[in-house]
């Protein structure tokens, strides 16, 4: 029996497209080799925000005087942990809930392109089965990527997945790599108590951001106690003693850091070992599946989407991915009456779940500039933000760029309480091709963080009101 | 007031303005905007009666 | 010496007003009875916002278990009311700043209109003075309705300034009014542990949103052990006794209410007395002075906007209406160039900040249908969001509403979770003219609370990927 679409990895590229699929009539099965819900459910984005939760109620107990409320509080590591896992459980059963409620098959194994049409799924008791699709649809994630200066041993030399189920918090920790999942890792630990040193290859942390992102979250990070050093490599580390002894280049010199783990946090390797791309000659591509505007292969009625194609690696660019394929193969085949918009990869948010929180999409003022924009700027520090005094979160600021010429909203960069939840305002404007004018005519409520928005808009246009 | 559209042939309309406009057989790029920067808006397709001899609508 | 313009009232309407003002190149001056900031700052949005922020803290201790945490804590009631204060005077302060910053000349006493282009002020001393002006913005703001069965005595029948700086948390509480004031007070002081009943004269509590919005927050309340009486109304109260005894007229019959205190929240009365409506020949209408779309009142050269008009008694309608006043003044004169659009009433999000949160723009879907749209609606349960499980806020649901025929974004309907932070997103988009299609092309990040907004329009396009 031959489905129309089988989905290779369960993470939220995969198992969306499946959903996808079948509600447009299409035949569908999913193969997975460990969990439902990929790496996000399991291993990324819920069970870490769940972490984050902890360690934030935990500050508030830290600082609850300030709040008029007297307490005293110590975190249950264990505890900590046995609820991250019990959410991303939940989620996860959410997942197989999803694929019974859409008439989904899911087979459970390894699954390998075998022929056109054709993959060959090993399941954990050995056996074989060949399973027919007309169009496959690889969505095999990723993994962290190892450098060989830092081979991951599980115990002292740590990957995100045991920093996620640590039998015990260490009391000291050194995170290479600044990135989204470094920051919060070093983050969650040093609120629990760990010692954090965060060590960063190039000159600033979540480099990926504005520069001035960069800049205050590290003042934040430093007032809390963790320590950075950037434009530093971990050159070796000896595992031999009790705890981690880490040569760290700097640029004075070399130094030895001393810790209980180190958590290597340098980024994403695509999976696509072993899955039969070679001998079916689906070509790569620095590592990654080569594909298309619509996910298509160089071998027609194979497909890629998420982690393991080019793009932002995040769970709802690997969802909107699989829900445009699989929309695009409905359209090609008449069962979909509209063909999918392209997915526009500069108009995709990015967050960060530490606190303060960053989040933002579009250029920074470095990349607009550099792209030839004049532009106008606007940044509100939120120190000036009622709501934020009224809940005690008065750091950050909120950063929008404008295209000088015609007013077009090139990019908007926060750091600070919530801003996660405000973010999607300034994607949807900019679909919408919005102009400055149209956001300042649209009232934001007070007291909110997100009025503050507005703020900084009207700072880039000189009628700032609260400043 | 000259129809919004800009130098390169693009009509500037809000998403729901080219919707109503194309149900309702109006030829956008008749219609003049009111919105900002000339921008067509739901408003100006409401508004909207095709002059003589233009912008006919055509029977939905 | 004649100023250009001069704002009576130094509320979010008029500090507002007369910051733009003087960037418009006016001449501006200020003129305040009581302080700087008006009700929003002193008695409203924002000390309300701070008190609501020490019994969330206070919540979270409470159930600190549930992240893996170990706590105990009391609520310091006069610390609480203390901070609440603090913040209070910090953003009164900004204010003062701001004035000065943008060398607003700040008069203090109470002013009454005396002649075309004069205001008379009694300043706390006894003296007046005449300040002359070629405009005059009436910002007067208002103050709580009173009810005849429900004199304010400012001990035991009190209205939310009292409510604000209690000397000592009441055991007991009847809040008469399930507005956003009524429910946010009823909530804080509940959570703190005073025992509330909130009675009703309509069907369901916060009757201007969404009935299932009503329902929900009913459900919730009733849950953290807040008595809700609805279709009720309090026909006497006799504080003769140690504390109050209310009596309650329901569909049943009547009831006594015995409790500490009765806080009155029953709606906002307009401050028009003794400011020289009369006598100068200002119109009014239903208590409220009469304006038109640029907040001019039927007398030339005099204006009026914020809650002594009619509109939403909000701190961001008051700001936007002094803003488009100001800004059609300076047009007027040729030192504008640009007519400020008039306000669209009908996409004023409001926000009603207890937990969970409320949060609303556009039609209800009584509403929608009333007018004779045919609609699509999608209603995503926070239960399925992983955000909201891993910040352990599982409660509440986004409600979405569209046209059928063209697709126009008619009312989000919000409960949960940091759902105040999330509907400017629905105001721009609707600002911006956007069907339901550009709103699911933009990509919205996960996990957040933001991302089940896109979940909730495609449940009413039936292309729902989580539910
Ligand atoms: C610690 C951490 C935190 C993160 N936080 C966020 C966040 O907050 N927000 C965000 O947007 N992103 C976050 N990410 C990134 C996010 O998890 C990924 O972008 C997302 O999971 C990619 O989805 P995917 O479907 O492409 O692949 P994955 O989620 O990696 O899923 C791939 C699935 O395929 C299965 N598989 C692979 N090969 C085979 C095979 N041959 N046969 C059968 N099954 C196979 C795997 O077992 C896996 O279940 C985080 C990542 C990490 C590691
Ligand atoms: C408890 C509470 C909570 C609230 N929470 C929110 C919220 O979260 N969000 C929101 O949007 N709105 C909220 N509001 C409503 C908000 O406070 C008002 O809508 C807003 O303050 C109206 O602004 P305004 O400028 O019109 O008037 P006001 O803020 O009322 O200011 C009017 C000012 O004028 C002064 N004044 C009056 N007459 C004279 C005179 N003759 N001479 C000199 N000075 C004079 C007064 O002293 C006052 O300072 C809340 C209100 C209350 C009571």
């Amino acid at each position: 029996m031959a489905y129309d679409v089988v989905v290779l990895g369960s993470g939220p590229g995969g198992y969306v497209a499946a959903i996808r699929a079948s509600q447009l009539g299409f035949k569908t099965a999913i193969i997975e080799k460990e969990a439902l819900g990929g790496i996000c459910l399991n291993w990324g984005c819920i069970p870490t925000k769940a972490l984050l939760k902890s360690a934030q109620v935990f500050e508030y107990i830290k600082h609850s005087k300030d709040y008029g409320i007297e307490a005293t509080g110590t975190a249950d590591f264990s505890a900590v942990i046995k609820r991250s896992r019990g959410v991303a459980d939940k989620m996860s059963k959410g997942v197989q809930f999803l694929m019974k409620k859409n008439k989904i098959d899911v087979i459970m194994g390894f699954g390998k392109l075998k022929a056109k049409g054709q993959i060959e799924v090993k399941g954990t008791d050995g056996k074989s089965q060949i399973v027919e699709a007309k169009n496959i649809i690889l969505a095999t994630g990723g993994r962290s990527r190892e450098l060989p200066s830092l081979k991951i041993d599980g115990k002292k030399i740590i990957g995100y997945r045991e920093a996620m189920v640590l039998p015990q918090q260490p009391k000291s920790m050194i995170v290479v790599g600044s990135g989204a999942i470094g920051v919060e890792f070093g983050y969650f630990y040093a609120t629990l108590g760990t010692k954090v040193t965060i060590v960063e290859f190039m000159d600033r942390i979540v480099p990926v951001e504005d520069e001035e992102i960069s800049k205050e979250l590290a003042k934040n990070f430093k007032k809390n106690g963790i320590e950075i050093m950037t434009s530093s490599e971990v050159t070796s580390v000896d595992t031999s003693g009790n705890g981690v002894k880490a040569k760290v280049k700097t640029k004075d010199g070399e130094v030895i850091l001393e810790a209980d783990v180190v958590l290597s946090a340098v980024g994403v390797a695509a999976n696509i070992e072993g899955i039969g791309l070679e001998e079916l000659g689906v070509k790569t591509e620095k590592g990654k599946i080569a594909v298309d505007k619509y996910y298509k292969t160089n071998v027609p009625g194979i497909y890629a989407i998420g982690d393991c194609v080019p793009g932002q690696a995040l769970a709802h660019v690997a969802s909107k991915e699989g829900i445009i394929c699989v929309e695009n193969i409905a359209y090609g085949e008449k069962k979909y009456n509209h063909q999918p918009e392209a997915l526009d990869y500069g108009n995709v948010p990015g967050c960060t779940y530490c606190t303060p929180e960053v989040a933002s999409v579009g250029m920074t003022e470095k990349q607009a500039k550099d792209a030839g924009y004049e532009i106008k700027v606007g940044k509100f520090p939120l120190s000036a933000a009622g709501k934020a005094t009224a809940a005690g979160h008065n750091e950050g600021f909120i950063k929008v760029i404008f295209d000088a010429k015609y007013g077009e909203w090139l990019g908007t960069h926060m750091i600070g309480y919530n801003v996660t939840e405000m973010i999607a305002e300034t994607v949807v404007a900019r679909k919408l091709e919005t102009t400055y004018h149209e956001v300042l005519d649209s009232i934001h409520p007070h007291p909110t963080m997100s009025e503050n928005i507005k703020e900084a808009i009207e700072v880039a246009y000189g009628e700032a009101i609260h400043i | 007031p000259a129809a919004a559209s800009a130098s390169n042939g693009r009509v500037l309309a809000s998403p729901l303005a080219k919707k109503l406009a194309a149900d309702k057989g109006i030829d956008i790029s008749k219609v003049a905007g009111s919105g900002d920067g000339g921008r067509i808006i739901k408003r100006d397709i409401d508004n909207y009666t095709p002059a003589a001899g233009g912008g006919q609508a055509a029977a939905a």
